[in-house]
């Protein structure tokens, strides 16, 4: 059973999303509950078996799919993916737990099932085929959620989340495909593995236009600057769950597409537009926390910080060197458990005073503290304080850039000013001062459902930040044998100097455990 | 002795956990008593520790991996020497101190365990800054007590004025930390690591302009904890919070973690005198800035706020010269007597109903004996008179500027300390002296409960006799930090000096006496003196608090008010909207060619048969032509 | 110089007969220049040496297009005008030309660069009806049985579709009603 | 003055403008077909003159199968024509919109 794990993790929502159809209405719930917890036990058991020292792919499956083409079903998680992938079991198992929806139960946990199929087979994929098709399914569950369970202007934030993605997609296809004709030049015959593409060496002229075919479908998914207008209407469309998985998991796959075909594809155009994209970045931090800071409504704080957040980690990718990409990869983990609470905490007002404007509120520290104690909680790991999971990451991100250039971090480190800005001052507006409501006199608290989604996210939030060793430790060695990669591969003479060259030291360096 | 490390630092944290586990309820006596109680322990191991590292002994433990990728390696590891074994021991007894006095303070708050348990956090934060063996568990202890003060500062989160503060003073530390930050990634990409002795032994081989850096970036981080101008702003603002806070956080502790983090960087900022002359002139120069505000304010703990930025400068001063020891001492002694002088105002405040201009109060002596006591020695103290503190550790760093050859910030600092003692005993003598003018505002003072008083008594022991430790602390910090003596060449030279001092340091407390001890009125903003151009400066802090908000604030909302409705909305947003738009009104429009009507279809399928016929024979003559 | 003589008289015919055709606003007149037209291409094909292609010409779109044609128009009025919308007609002439010229010079290219070869030569000495049976029999045999097949589809189809109640659907009609429906059609605008 | 084979071209294209002309100018969808046919002759005349100056019986072969689409092409056009004009009585080019767009 473990050498067909992935297969399971990928298509067992999907099994039990079709056996959905025939569940009632009442047990709907109950149902998906016990779905998403299996599969998210699975997922924990994927980590048990998953060997910390081995930096390569593990559980590989392979199926042949068009062999004549080389395509193939071929799976495997190495440490930058396995943890994505229990995030999100763990986040829709949280979602469908803290499920406040009342509408049509059934087709949402149905939907949300298949879309962690999606989402699982993103990160395990390890053909470019198969990704893609993955890649573009995911949008079809989103596009249900938001077309169907979102505010007043759904239908245009649904179609413009669809097809602005969706068109970055195509972008990258055309780039897999001629990826893979490349390759079929280069070799004689063709393959779609990604672990096969790794081998070729490009030309620099390729890898320069390939890197933009792939960035166009990244970026916009990530979603970085100017691309990133899809996703406010989206998050304020959307439905609490949508918005949570959307932030959590959907938002991470561009970044972790950067890591997983960007970097170890194209060295060399990856130093080579290294800058650019870190302007990029800063912009997307900077501009983007102040438009956060600018807005009434609190879930679009919370949106807009996310791309405010996914420009740290970009740059974080962007370091080159393994202190950068594994805090970027760590802090899409970070990311995604502090957003996703975040979005979890603003349905939790949503759903008592149907309104998302902070004007409405004010005082609410007194009516419900301990709401206010949990978003507190969250908004300081958001901010990124130490000992909180967020700061490890951005602490890596930044630390690994700033090997590559001062000014840049200098200016990207305004990040934690910003951050700060806006967050507490969308904090002090709802929840310090008196209350002046009438209608928010009489608030309840969190009630049993709302603690068993964000208990364990705080327990997350805090423990990966107190001690981020059992994560951090496999997500550097694959990061390692990443950077490795980029180096062995890179031509020219600045890529082979940006990239550090780690094959000096021993493929996993033996961790000093304290005495 | 790893044991007593643990509970030392520990003990704070079970404190805050265990006043949280209340948080929510209402308030109960059992809350003050633990917290208070764990932090009396954690003092008790702080001084078993102090006893140990008398003994010459320090101790290094390393307790578990934090964050560990690429090269880069930082644990939790903590170390007891020299140094930190005095911050320890300063931040235990005036915490220990503080939380038993705000068991009284606090009394009647509907916070009341909350309160405690944001005390008790801050004070295990401070525990970890001080006692990390490396720059980023430094940083962990920073963070966290700028979160606490955050929460502290804003406790009283119904007031617009207390969680404005809050969030004016956690967001001016974040400037200043990220300049620790980027300090750190220096040392990190320079040295290869962030534990202190790496680094510290590392430090010499670096270019001097990168180690210059590395120290400028440093005390950047400093300067916003230790509120150095420009970012002096928010520790004023910062007294929104309770009186026992203020005492806590802005006076003993987390303000001088900065010259704390100068103290403890000493090898590098050794190396870098250049950088050391700029923080000894801005001390000085902060040191005069603030005080000069104090002169006219009419708010109490504002006053004592601003007399706190002065010290810091002071300290500044010191650690700038390279006097790391005289820093260090000054921030033992100055711990003592401001916290003593800021729990006395916090008396003063109870009694006055939370009134805060002392202009309102007067002849406070009658009825607050204890407190009139308390708050005069330690003014004295604050003035640097002999026998008490100040005056072992204020007048040696005038010492150091004058051997050190910086005449003109050893004038400074002597102007200050005349200023200090003319502000402090004006204080004084309006709360204590004179007419009892806040009959006139119905307020019926009473002394603070006993225990309070008792409770501040250790305080007051420390503020008078700390000066006597002076040589055994010498002998002890002098192992860890360089141990440069400062005598002024010339037996008749120093006590020309010395004397000097005091003698002009009483002149200022006897005209401060002579001018308020009799006040009779409240000053309404008419006199002569109030609308002169330099009162009005002073009490408008230099206008800086207003001109930040007019060219920081207030811009950065409108920038990002059009960053939102301008360019996101109508630039970004409308472009890609645009887009769509072209393509479907081009689908809108073309579809008239889809009129159904036969004739017209036929036309077009004859244009798309002239062009497709076209491109051909131009494809075939071309290729022809280049065939040929 | 006869040859030259017959092609330009027929090429004038040809163009006047089937400019008439397009121009004319009567549909009688239509038709019958369009025969006579026909007819005149078939004299070209006489003059190629196509006699075969010729007889074809004459039979079948004299004889039997220009006849389904005519038996067509009795459907319709043709005594009255063709009243028909004009709408950008410099356009049409534009395209008309531009298209024509496009054929050209696409026939003309291979033929100019002389890279042609003849597949069936045509043999000296074999009448054209013989070698045009011979060709038609061996190499293009499957077409032209292909062709007869089309020609019998389409005449059947031609057959019921002006069959009488081709406008009804048998099959969803109920029994009574295709009972009663013999003597009730009549078209709507009939002409006759 | 010898007749070349660009006399002939010249002449089918002469023709084919004037039965595209037609097929675009007219309305009537009797009309229509005629111009068709008009196209038809058109090529055929290009195909036997250049069987003819080739000497290759193929473009004789490809005017002869034209011949036959044409006649097919007429039983089944009539047939719908006449079909739809019973339906409506009418048999204009602008009023058979119902493939609008």
């Amino acid at each position: 059973m473990i050498d067909h794990i992935l297969t399971l993790l990928i298509f067992f929502p999907a099994l039990a999303a079709m056996l959905g159809f025939v569940v009632t209405k009442d047990s709907m719930r109950a149902y998906g509950i016990a779905v998403a917890f299996i599969e998210f036990v699975l997922s924990l058991w994927l980590w048990y078996a998953y060997d910390p020292m081995i930096s390569g792919m593990q559980f590989m499956e392979s199926m042949p799919l068009i062999p004549q083409f080389g395509i193939n079903y071929l799976l495997g998680v190495d440490g930058i993916s396995l943890f994505i992938i229990i995030l999100s079991t763990f986040f829709t198992l949280i979602g469908i737990a803290s499920l406040t929806e009342t509408r049509r139960i059934k087709d949402l946990i149905i939907t949300l099932l298949f879309l962690e199929m999606t989402m699982v087979g993103v990160f395990a994929a390890l053909d470019a085929i198969v990704f893609y098709v993955f890649w573009e399914l995911s949008l079809v569950p989103m596009l249900y959620i938001i077309g169907a369970w979102g505010g007043p202007l759904r239908i245009y934030a649904s179609i413009k989340f669809f097809l602005y993605t969706f068109t970055g997609s195509l972008v990258m296809l055309v780039g897999m495909l001629f990826m893979a004709y490349f390759y079929y030049q280069a070799t004689g015959q063709w393959s779609f593995s990604i672990l096969e593409w790794y081998r070729l060496i490009l030309p620099e002229n390729f890898q320069l236009w390939l890197f933009v075919a792939f960035f166009l479908g990244f970026a916009i998914k990530v979603p970085m600057f100017p691309f990133h207008t899809w996703l406010p209407y989206a998050h304020g469309q959307a439905p609490t769950i949508g918005s949570v998985i959307l932030a959590a998991i959907l938002l991470k796959m561009g970044t972790y597409a950067f890591v997983r075909f960007s970097l170890p594809l194209f060295p060399d155009a990856s130093v080579f537009f290294m800058f650019p994209i870190a302007i990029i970045a800063i912009i997307m931090i900077i501009y983007t926390a102040m438009v956060a800071y600018a807005q009434e409504d609190i879930k679009q704080v919370v949106a807009y910080s996310s791309v405010s957040h996914m420009g740290v980690i970009i740059l974080g990718t962007f370091a080159l060197n393994v202190e950068g990409v594994s805090g970027s990869v760590f802090l899409m983990l970070a990311h995604g458990v502090v957003s996703g609470a975040l979005f979890l905490l603003v349905g939790v007002i949503y759903d008592r005073r149907h309104t998302k404007l902070m004007s409405e509120f004010g005082g609410l520290a007194s009516v419900m503290p301990r709401y206010a104690t949990i978003f507190g909680i969250m908004m300081m790991a958001s901010v990124g304080l130490p000992l909180t999971i967020n700061f490890v990451g951005e602490f890596l991100s930044l630390l690994g850039f700033y090997k590559q250039s001062h000014m840049l971090t200098l200016t990207a480190g305004v990040a934690i000013i910003v951050g700060a800005i806006y967050m507490l001052a969308a904090y002090k507006k709802m929840f310090f001062g008196t209350v002046m409501n009438e209608k928010n006199k009489n608030l309840k608290d969190l009630n049993r459902t709302e603690y068993l989604g964000l208990i364990p996210l705080v327990i997350v939030a805090i423990w990966l930040g107190v001690y981020p060793k059992p994560v951090l430790e496999p997500i550097n060695n694959s990061v390692e044998s990443v950077i490795q990669l980029m180096h062995d591969k890179a031509q020219s003479q600045e890529a082979k100097a940006r990239i550090p060259d780690l094959s000096g030291k021993n493929e996993i360096i033996p961790m000093q455990e304290a005495h | 002795m790893e044991l007593y490390l643990y509970i030392a630092l520990f003990a704070p944290l079970v404190g805050s956990l265990y006043a949280a586990l209340f948080g929510g309820s209402p308030k109960s006596q059992h809350v003050g008593i633990v917290a208070s109680g764990l932090l009396f322990t954690s003092f008790v191991s702080s001084a078993l520790l102090l006893s140990y590292v008398l003994g010459g002994h320090t101790v290094h433990v390393e307790m578990m991996t934090w964050i560990a990728t690429g090269d880069l390696y930082i644990p939790f590891g903590f170390v007891v020497d020299q140094v930190s074994v005095v911050m320890m021991m300063v931040v235990t007894i005036v915490s220990t101190v503080v939380h038993i006095y705000s068991i009284g303070y606090m009394d009647h708050d509907k916070g009341f365990n909350r309160f405690f348990s944001w005390l008790s956090a801050f004070v295990f934060s401070m525990m970890v800054l001080v006692m990390s063996d490396n720059f980023a568990g430094l940083f962990i202890g920073w963070e966290g007590v700028g979160l606490c003060s955050w929460g502290l500062i804003g406790f009283w989160y119904h007031k617009e004025s207390a969680t404005w503060a809050a969030n004016e003073a956690f967001i001016m530390n974040r400037i200043a930390d990220l300049g620790m930050l980027i300090g750190i990634f220096l040392l990190y990409w320079n040295t290869g690591s962030l534990q202190y002795d790496v680094v510290f032994a590392e430090i010499g081989n670096l270019p001097l302009v990168v180690t210059t850096w590395i120290g400028i970036f440093l005390f950047i981080g400093a300067m916003g904890k230790s509120a150095q101008f420009p970012l002096h702003t928010w520790l004023a603002d910062a007294m929104e919070g309770p009186t026992p806070v203020s005492a806590l956080i802005h006076a003993a502790t987390m303000v001088t973690a900065g010259v704390y983090l100068v103290v403890r960087a000493n090898p590098i900022y050794d190396l870098i005198p250049n950088v050391g002359i700029f923080i000894a002139s801005l001390g000085a120069f902060v040191a005069l800035f603030a005080a000069s505000m104090a002169l006219v304010n009419r708010d109490m703990k504002r006053i004592i706020a601003y007399s706190t930025l002065s010290q810091l400068g002071y300290m500044f001063v010191a650690a700038g010269l390279g006097a790391y020891w005289v820093a260090l001492f000054h921030l033992m002694a100055h711990a003592f007597f401001k916290a003593l002088l800021f729990l006395g105002a916090g008396n003063v405040m109870h009694a006055m109903h939370d009134e805060l201009d002392p202009f309102k109060m007067g002849g406070l002596r009658k009825v607050m004996k204890g407190t009139f006591i308390m708050m005069t020695l330690a003014s004295v103290a604050l003035a640097g008179i002999y026998p008490f503190a100040g005056f072992f550790s204020k007048d040696l760093i005038l010492e150091v500027g004058f051997v050190e050859h910086h005449y003109v910030i050893y004038t400074v600092l002597l102007l200050t300390a005349g200023l200090t003692a003319f502000y402090s005993f004006r204080l004084v003598a309006l709360i204590f002296h004179g007419e009892e003018r806040y009959k006139l505002f119905g307020i019926h003072p009473h002394e603070a409960y006993k225990f309070m008083l008792v409770a501040m008594s250790p305080l007051l022991v420390l503020a008078i006799i700390a000066g006597s430790f002076k040589m055994t602390y010498y002998q002890l910090v002098t192992s860890l930090l360089p141990s440069t003596q400062y005598h002024v060449h010339g037996e008749m030279t120093y006590w020309i000096m010395t004397i000097g001092t005091q003698l002009f340091v009483i002149a200022a407390i006897v005209f401060a006496y002579k001018k308020y001890s009799n006040w009779n009125s409240v000053p309404d903003g008419s006199s002569k003196l109030e609308n002169s151009f330099g009162y009005k400066l002073l009490w408008n802090q230099y206008y800086i608090p207003k001109f930040y908000d007019e060219v920081f604030s207030k811009p950065y909302l409108e920038l990002s008010k059009i960053a939102w409705k301008q360019i996101d909305l109508k630039i970004v947003d409308a472009t890609v909207d645009g887009i769509a738009n072209i393509i479907y009104k081009t689908g809108e429009n073309t579809r008239d060619i889809q009129n159904g009507n036969l004739s017209t279809m036929l036309r077009w399928m004859v244009i798309g048969l002239v062009v497709l016929i076209t491109l051909a024979v131009a494809f075939t003559v071309g290729y022809n032509a280049v065939g040929a | 110089m006869f040859e030259a003589i017959a092609f330009y008289l027929f090429a004038a015919l040809t163009i006047v007969m089937f400019t008439i055709t397009v121009m004319t606003s009567q549909a009688l007149y239509a038709i019958t220049a369009m025969a006579a037209g026909m007819i005149f291409i078939s004299a070209f094909f006489f003059i190629l040496g196509a006699d075969f292609l010729g007889a074809i010409q004459i039979i079948v779109y004299t004889g039997a297009v220009m006849a389904l044609y005519a038996f067509g128009m009795m459907f319709f009025d043709t005594t009255r005008d063709v009243v028909e919308k004009r709408t950008n007609p410099q356009i049409v002439f534009v395209l008309g030309v531009l298209a024509a010229v496009m054929v050209v010079a696409i026939f003309v290219a291979p033929i100019v660069s002389n890279n042609i070869q003849a597949l069936y030569p045509i043999q000296e000495g074999v009448g054209n009806s013989q070698a045009v049976g011979m060709v038609l029999f061996t190499k293009y045999l499957v077409p032209f049985e292909l062709a007869a097949v089309m020609l019998l589809v389409s005449m059947i189809g031609g057959i019921i579709l002006a069959g009488k109640k081709m406008d009804k659907s048998l099959t969803l009609m109920a029994e009574e009603d295709i009972s009663t429906m013999d003597d009730g059609f009549e078209p709507q605008a009939g002409g006759h | 003055m010898e007749i070349t084979l660009s006399h002939y071209l010249v002449l089918s294209t002469i023709l084919f403008a004037i039965g595209l002309v037609g097929v675009m100018r007219r309305k009537n969808l009797l009309m229509l077909f005629f111009a068709t046919e008009i196209l038809l002759n058109a090529t055929n005349i290009a195909f036997a003159a250049i069987s003819h100056y080739i000497g290759d019986l193929s473009g004789q072969m490809f005017a002869f199968f034209i011949i036959a689409i044409a006649a097919s092409e007429v039983a089944i056009g009539l047939g719908l024509l006449i079909v739809w004009y019973k339906r409506t009585g009418k048999i204009d080019l602008d009023q058979m919109n119902s493939m609008r767009g």
